[in-house]
């Protein structure tokens, strides 16, 4: 009876304790800096282009093949504006099969694509569920300007953030 | 926990009579016993007084170009030792003596082994379907052969075959 | 009066899931019951298989480590660990001591997490009306924000690489993990005081669901399941990994290997956890936290074949990668604790009554992500 | 009869059957809000104010869904089992006082009324079992039979000790007698066995066996759907409702405030402080189920014919000799504590026989090493 009574004597303090519920749509729950929510793709400011250069590294590597990509010759190369040869003509991620791993990320060589804080994107049709390049382009400026992040100018430089 | 040196000296005096080949799997010693004779191999893992080889760790059936090798990690509690054996089937007749009257353990790790390899070990009492579906014959997944179908959704037209019978009640 | 012999009865055939709510997943289990004691059990496995093994002979060896992620989805870190170790091993590869202790305590917050998520499913089957349960989630969700802090990720964190582990870890990592520790002794002392002796609960689980130290070595149980049946093996002392040799701590062992006797060890584990956690965040050296290998994790270890096994909340996780010396394994065996513990539930369920089935079931904590693969 | 009884009838009949549903309606919001309070959530928070609408967004589903019937089931009986189970439910209201004036037909036999139509429902679970076309649903109906048969009698045998002391059956009679001193007094051990094998009765919490969801997943409403199983649902909460409410007229005094009520707000108080009690024992029962894992079978049967009907019996016994030969109150309290203590030390005593105490041990690790 001992165990009962402790029990019930538990249940009774918990019960005068603040809940733990955070609700949801009304209040986030703080996110990590780190969070991976699904990847955007980066906007080089200085030159007013995408950072991407559509060498379908990260396509290659996807362990799910959610990425597709084309390049094309990029104009501002020949206008002598940019140092990028080619550049993404697009750019398809297919988000009901991304399993936000991160390795696109770890694997550009131009940080040209990152993990944003998107994380609310669910849609009622599979259709509406490719992100275009419009929408990734749209997250990753997004992000971008949140969290501060400079694309150098067609450096092509490998740096972690 | 014997240094490997010494356990390959004691897995060498111990199955001498096995005709077994000897080799190292990094940080175990790993015995190679003719098929015929491996479920005789493995009780005497399991019973030798100085190797007492009670926990069957894993039991990994692996298709090579020219056979089929099932390997048994063993692993005594009481005394700490570690071992691999292995015993190998040819291609063109993958039996292998099941190990389940030795350890209990064995039962669905040859299952699968069975059904994604083709492997038949004889003597076991129930080699059905484990993890695929009953409908699922005659083809073995995890053999190289078996292709990497190309990724795509999963729908009825695609996969018609795959259609659940049913009487719509 | 009819004697009971010349009636004429049947047994009848139970099939419990794969859709029921005590299946942890979709698990199914076909059970013969005569009135309510279950005269034969006949496990049906496989509904969640996805071909991990088959999938882990074309991704490469930074794309596996998503695929463990998957395996035991509530244990994630264990999983990772086990794969990296793997390949670690085949290549003789020397993993920094800062990445080893990161390592450690993300395995142990992990173990803790894990075993609070059986706490509550345990609770379930057992029938209160989810106090457990959510008991248990206020825990795990204490260290999933953390893991979220240090990983960007609440589950499938893909953290571990080979050679060490992604990134070091961030500011206020050892204040973050001091506070939440408190908060877990505190979570696991209420969780403790709330069922383990409560009569009617011990009524339910003591000598429900037996089985010797012989029998469950002998089905290949590991785990808190073998050691509630008295056999103190431990991965973690038996085959020391990591940075396990330096630490003090206990192993708790039932005797009777009943369902309350799996319950208790695990709790217990979670106190030990925490001690582990604590020790290893004082003894947490600065230093690399990777290992120089190929750039980005696309190492090729040489020909070999080797067997890496950790202690996973579940059991013993064991890895058996075969390497022809290309970018991806040539063979991953996975043997799954879950896998194997469920061998033997056909001995621990026959003989008891149909509430038992589930308690016992319960008290295994399958996560069938890693028995099917 | 003349019309204007009819008429009478039919609105107080109306009145509480609206009544009844409104109590139900509540019932199930308070439950949700207070065993999320002990789970520190917070329960329904998005209909309404605080979540106050949840029981009518409920409702609202219930009745749109569809009213699904398996396709070998027996529809004649499966389509009934419901109102077999609902009818009774509703109808022991009509003699249940909730003060001294509020009541449709007080009845002379009004707990034996009360007690003898709860008992009908299982009738109704039984068939909607057999009905189901589904295992689960049978052995649910099965258990729910053997359950409820085997707790009428505890519950019958400790009502029987405050008949004995109030000398009626009637509860206004019952009540009344209560002036002095509320029974729970004089019969700690009845109003213990009535509760408990009032929620047994009920299928509440450690008792809800035959429902049991994580084993037979609802038992014997696991193929109901829609209105047909919102109507077992209703009936289950009206019972619990009225286990509440008899255990407040039978042990905690009825309408029984601190000060005698009187005046022209005397049946409001009278029904503030019925209602006040009535929600303590429903907090009660809320609280044991959301603390309390459920028992197993065979354990809740030995628990009614080996513990729960002696204790009854002996109880009855006690309280004979207590009125036949009209010891003084204080001996009859004495003698129940005695008794209830006797039980718990028999617990302990088989416990220890039957149950050892777990023995477990910790290895310690040092550096790696097991040392002991």
């Amino acid at each position: 009876m001992i165990g009962f009574f402790k029990s019930l004597a538990v249940t009774l303090q918990s019960m005068l304790r603040k809940p733990v519920t955070v609700q949801y749509p009304g209040e986030h729950l703080p996110m990590s800096p780190r969070y991976l929510g699904f990847p955007g793709l980066l906007w080089d400011d200085a030159v007013d282009e995408p950072a991407c250069t559509g060498c379908l590294v990260c396509a290659r590597y996807c362990p799910t093949d959610c990425i597709t990509v084309s390049m094309k010759d990029n104009p501002l190369h020949k206008e002598g504006k940019s140092k990028r040869r080619k550049i993404v003509d697009d750019f398809q991620i297919r988000m009901e099969r991304c399993i936000l791993c991160g390795i696109c990320v770890e694997v550009c060589n131009f940080e040209a694509i990152a993990m944003t804080d998107y994380h609310e994107e669910a849609d009622i049709s599979r259709g509406d569920l490719i992100a275009t390049k419009e929408d990734l382009f749209r997250m990753g400026r997004d992000y971008q300007k949140r969290a501060g992040i400079v694309v150098g100018a067609g450096s092509g430089s490998e740096g972690e953030e | 926990m014997l240094p490997d040196a010494d356990m390959e000296r004691l897995l060498r005096e111990i199955f001498a009579p096995f005709d077994a080949e000897f080799a190292y799997a990094v940080d175990e010693v790993t015995v190679t016993v003719p098929r015929e004779r491996i479920a005789e191999a493995c009780r005497v893992a399991k019973e030798h007084p100085r190797l007492r080889m009670d926990y069957l760790r894993c039991l990994a059936v692996t298709e090579y170009d020219d056979r089929y090798q099932v390997v048994y990690m063993l692993y005594s509690i009481a005394l700490g030792h570690k071992a691999m054996l292995k015993a190998d089937a040819p291609k063109d007749d993958p039996v292998i003596p099941s190990v389940v009257s030795v350890w209990s353990g064995a039962d669905w790790h040859e299952r699968e082994g069975a059904e994604l390899f083709g492997v038949t070990f004889s003597g076991h009492p129930k080699l059905e379907h484990l993890l695929l579906f009953d409908e699922f014959d005659g083809k073995y997944p995890l053999r190289k052969d078996y292709p990497f179908e190309e990724t795509s959704e999963w729908s009825a037209e695609t996969h018609p075959q795959w259609e659940t019978p049913g009487d719509g009640r | 009066m009819v004697a009971e012999a010349d009636l004429q009865t049947v047994d009848m055939l139970l099939n419990m899931g794969p859709q029921h709510p005590s299946t942890h997943g979709v698990f199914r289990i076909v059970l013969t019951i005569d009135g309510e004691r279950i005269v034969d059990a006949e496990p049906h496995i496989g509904y969640l298989h996805r071909g991990t093994e088959k999938l882990c002979e074309r991704e490469n060896y930074r794309q596996i480590i998503t695929l463990f992620d998957r395996l035991d989805y509530v244990a994630n870190f264990n999983n990772e660990l086990v794969f990296v170790m793997a390949a670690e091993k085949l290549m003789g590869l020397e993993v920094p001591e800062r990445a080893q202790f990161i390592r450690v305590i993300l395995a142990e917050l992990n173990r803790i997490s894990s075993h609070m998520l059986f706490y509550g499913a345990f609770g379930t089957d057992i029938g209160v009306l989810a106090t457990p349960f959510m008991y248990g989630f206020r825990e795990r969700e204490r260290i999933q924000q953390l893991f979220e802090a240090v990983t960007g990720a609440r589950m499938m964190h893909s953290y571990f690489r080979v050679g060490g582990v992604a990134d070091d870890l961030p500011d206020g990592f050892t204040a973050h993990t001091r506070a939440l520790l408190d908060e877990l002794k505190r979570g696991v002392q209420e969780c403790d005081r709330l069922l383990t002796y409560n009569e009617i609960f011990l009524e339910r689980t003591v000598n429900v669901g037996a089985i010797t130290g012989e029998e469950a070595i002998d089905f290949g149980v590991s785990g808190p399941v073998l050691r509630a049946s008295g056999v103190p093996m431990d991965v973690r002392v038996a085959e020391p990994y990591l940075v396990y040799d330096r630490f003090d701590y206990e192993i708790p062992l039932g005797k009777n290997g009943d369902c309350w006797d799996r319950f208790w060890v695990r709790i217990e584990e979670m106190r030990q956890s925490i001690a582990i956690v604590e020790q290893a965040l004082a003894m947490m050296p600065e230093g690399p936290f990777q290992a120089p290998v190929a750039k980005f994790g696309f190492v090729r270890p040489p020909r070999g074949d080797t067997y890496a096994r950790a202690e996973n909340p579940r059991g013993d996780f064991g890895v058996y990668l075969v390497s022809q010396g290309e970018n991806t394994p040539y063979r991953v065996k996975i043997r799954g604790p879950s896998f194997c513990n469920l061998m033997a539930l056909k001995r621990m369920t026959v003989g008891h009554y149909i509430a038992d089935a589930v308690v016992i079931l319960g008290s295994l904590d399958i996560v069938l992500g890693e028995v099917d693969r | 009869m003349t019309w204007a009884d009819v008429g009478w009838l039919v609105l107080s009949v109306g009145l509480f059957l609206g009544f009844i549903s409104f109590v139900v309606l509540f019932l199930t919001y308070a439950e949700r809000k207070f065993i999320g309070r002990i789970q520190q959530r917070l329960g329904p928070m998005r209909t309404g104010p605080f979540g106050l609408l949840q029981p009518v967004a409920d409702a609202i589903k219930l009745l749109s869904k569809e009213d699904l019937v398996p396709g070998r089931a027996d529809r004649f009986l499966f389509w009934i089992a419901p109102l077999i189970v609902f009818v009774p439910a509703i109808v022991i209201w009509v003699s249940i006082p909730f003060t001294r004036d509020i009541v449709i037909e007080n009845l002379e036999l009004g707990i034996f009324f009360v007690l003898a139509v709860m008992g009908l429902s299982i009738a109704g679970i039984l068939m909607a079992g057999w009905s189901s076309f589904n295992k689960y649903a049978m052995l649910g109906a099965v258990r729910a039979a053997a359950q409820l048969i085997s707790y009428e009698l505890p519950l019958l045998v400790a009502v029987l000790g405050v008949v004995m002391i109030a000398g009626s059956l009637d509860l206004q009679v019952i009540v009344a007698e209560q002036n002095t001193v509320w029974y729970i007094v004089l019969q700690p051990v009845a109003f213990l066995l009535f509760f408990t094998a009032g929620l047994a009765e009920v299928g509440r919490t450690p008792f809800d066996i035959p429902m049991a969801e994580s084993e037979l997943i609802g038992g014997p409403f696991v193929e109901y759907s829609g209105m047909h199983w919102s109507m077992f649902f209703m009936a289950e909460y009206a019972n619990t409702f009225a286990i509440a409410v008899l255990t407040t007229l039978l042990f905690l005094g009825g309408w029984r405030g601190p000060a005698p009520a009187t005046g022209w707000g005397q049946d409001v108080m009278m029904a503030f402080w019925f209602l006040t009690k009535a929600s303590a024992v429903i907090l009660v029962i809320f609280w044991i189920r959301a603390t309390i894992p459920r028992l197993r079978i065979d354990q809740l049967m030995s628990l009614a014919w080996k513990v729960l009907l002696p204790l009854a019996f002996a109880n009855l016994v006690m309280t004979a000799f207590y009125l036949f030969y009209g010891w003084p109150d204080w001996s009859i309290v004495l003698l129940s504590l005695g008794l209830l203590m006797a039980t718990v030390y028999g617990y302990y005593v088989r416990r220890r026989s039957r149950l050892p105490r777990p023995v477990t041990v910790k290895l310690r690790v040092r550096q790696g090493r097991i040392v002991g």
